[in-house]
């Protein structure tokens, strides 16, 4: 199982897109630096339809940076010491820059 | 665990750099491992002595080379990348001809086989780009 | 410097904190205030999040973009365009902006490009 | 140098000549072969560019990528995987590659990248 | 009336997309580095909608480059000297990257 | 016509530089005047000295110095740009007690003003961007 980390917005580049078409089932999705944009209320449309067993993640620190409150609720906010568990709870971890 | 970083992006130009000194200061805490951080294409500007980043800003390479001091880490510049970039050690700029050279100790030029040996050691390759 | 004015467009189009660029164009745009010349900022695509209020970058090391956008009336630079599609595309209202800002759309854009000297991207 | 092994798998996804990426990541390629590690090249989006034939970059000032991945196999650098939805959305098809190329799709992708111990990303 | 240049590809940024909702009627686009991908025959429906007063151009230095001979027909080739000729012609360059 | 150029890529990392360069040559060779080439943001490592490119490419930091030479162009560095991104002249080099400094010669390292002052005075304004 994989850890993916994406730090683009969905329109900066087309990391997330690569992302989600890549992912296995049991993977988890961490949002970092301006990948955290897309855990904004109206991005929620791209990950309706991933499976229930991709856990979604993204970084406080980035996200308290941007000013961003008001998140869709299925990501779950971490910070660096939590991306370091997450790198170890998975086997490998891929970026998506 | 055993943990290696890549590096791609160059300081304030992107914040690649600035996620990856955090992250590498969360894996020590956490008593993780860092084999060797290595730096890559733009990443090479990381180990640059002369920039002079604004007082009230993070002085990332500095804060590179006091974290490797301080915790014996492995920081390793890509020579091929670090030397088309402008990035040069005393060994380099004598060979090129270069009256000064860049290169922040302990930060040290070597070749692609540090990345690859990395990700051969190392539990996890973490990689942080541009 | 001589009496010629020209007017300036700086087309905004990245997010703050991922790269240099609204920084820069920040620079920019307090530099052309400085040599007294007509200057409109544009804010088209991600840049529009520059917009958000509430920013803390302290915990990435960075400077608050939003403070110094906040202090660009005090510099009389006060014409501050956002592309209205780019707002709706992220779920965000003009509301949303605590900046005094012109909603403009496609034809208004392109208007905008077309009735300035000089055009800066970012 | 231990025995050990890893796989490592290489994905590449921009295009040719704007940026360093394709060259970066084929120097870590050719490296990795040095080191007689397993290793797989995964071509998605933008980096299916990198494989269309007759480049010749003499006019921009920079060296033949696609020379260089015609090489590949002579240093037993031959699992080339290309995202089969990439080359369809740039109307390519598998034929304009003059390389010995494995189609994949989205799922074909997800297995590969569980295959591998170590994935780079350009 | 404006050039726009464009230097990146249709996916690896947003730019094509910004310039092409920012055009007035007489501008030109012009092609170049990256940008010139987006004269392959498979993006032609980026273009369809262009009204027939924007002049379409890209750097053949560029297309060479790459190797893309099959080309987009509304797209004229022209050299470092034609994109000097074109930012006189036009009053002034707009840069979308 | 008057033309001023804006760099924003760093050479090798982005085609930017290369572009921009080949677009000055042909300005010179149809005899328009180039008031002044601008390079901010990451554009700043046009100007450094210690670049070495491998021998079969263009040395793009010293193209530009050789036709700036040739021709008595004004060719500007943005000094807050290039300083956080350590590229320094002697002046910085000694205002920041740095023991060298990397700065190719005719660069020079200015302020923002030079670039709205070339703004001002240029009937096109062209930017060259990463």
């Amino acid at each position: 199982m994989t850890l993916h980390t994406i730090n683009k917005t969905p329109t900066e580049s087309s990391a997330l897109n690569n992302c989600l078409a890549s992912l296995s089932d049991g993977d988890a999705l961490l949002l970092i630096e301006n990948g955290v944009y897309a855990a904004m209320p109206g991005y929620a449309e791209l990950f309706t339809r991933l499976p229930a067993s991709i856990q979604c993640y993204l970084l406080g620190e980035d996200s308290s940076a941007r000013g961003l409150n008001d998140l869709n609720p299925d990501f779950r906010s971490i910070d660096y010491d939590g991306f370091v568990e997450l790198s170890c709870r998975y086997n490998k971890v891929v970026s998506w820059f | 665990m055993i943990f290696s970083i890549v590096v791609t992006g160059a300081p304030y130009s992107s914040q690649a750099a600035d996620s990856a000194l955090r992250y590498c200061k969360s894996l020590l805490k956490l008593e993780h491992q860092i084999h060797r951080i290595f730096f890559y294409a733009d990443g090479v500007h990381n180990a640059s002595e002369l920039a002079v980043p604004p007082q009230d800003e993070t002085n990332i390479p500095s804060e590179w080379a006091q974290l490797a001091e301080q915790h014996k880490l492995d920081i390793v510049v890509c020579i091929a990348a670090a030397v088309r970039r402008g990035v040069l050690d005393e060994n380099e700029a004598g060979r090129y001809e270069k009256s000064s050279h860049n290169l922040t100790l302990p930060f040290v030029l070597s070749g692609l086989g540090q990345l690859v040996e990395a990700g051969i050691v190392s539990d996890r390759v973490v990689t942080f780009g541009a | 410097m001589s009496d010629t004015k020209k007017s300036f467009l700086i087309i905004n189009r990245k997010a703050p904190y991922g790269c240099s660029a609204a920084r820069d164009a920040l620079d920019v745009a307090l530099t052309i205030s400085v040599f007294e010349q007509p200057l409109s900022l544009l804010f088209m695509d991600d840049a529009v999040l520059q917009l958000l209020p509430a920013q803390n970058p302290a915990g990435i090391g960075q400077k608050n973009l939003s403070a110094n956008l906040a202090m660009l009336e005090m510099y009389d630079i006060d014409q501050l365009h956002v592309c209205s599609e780019a707002l709706q595309q992220r779920g965000l209202r003009a509301e949303d902006i605590e900046l005094n800002i012109n909603l403009l759309d496609r034809s208004g854009i392109a208007t905008l490009i077309k009735q300035h000297d000089q055009v800066l991207s970012f």
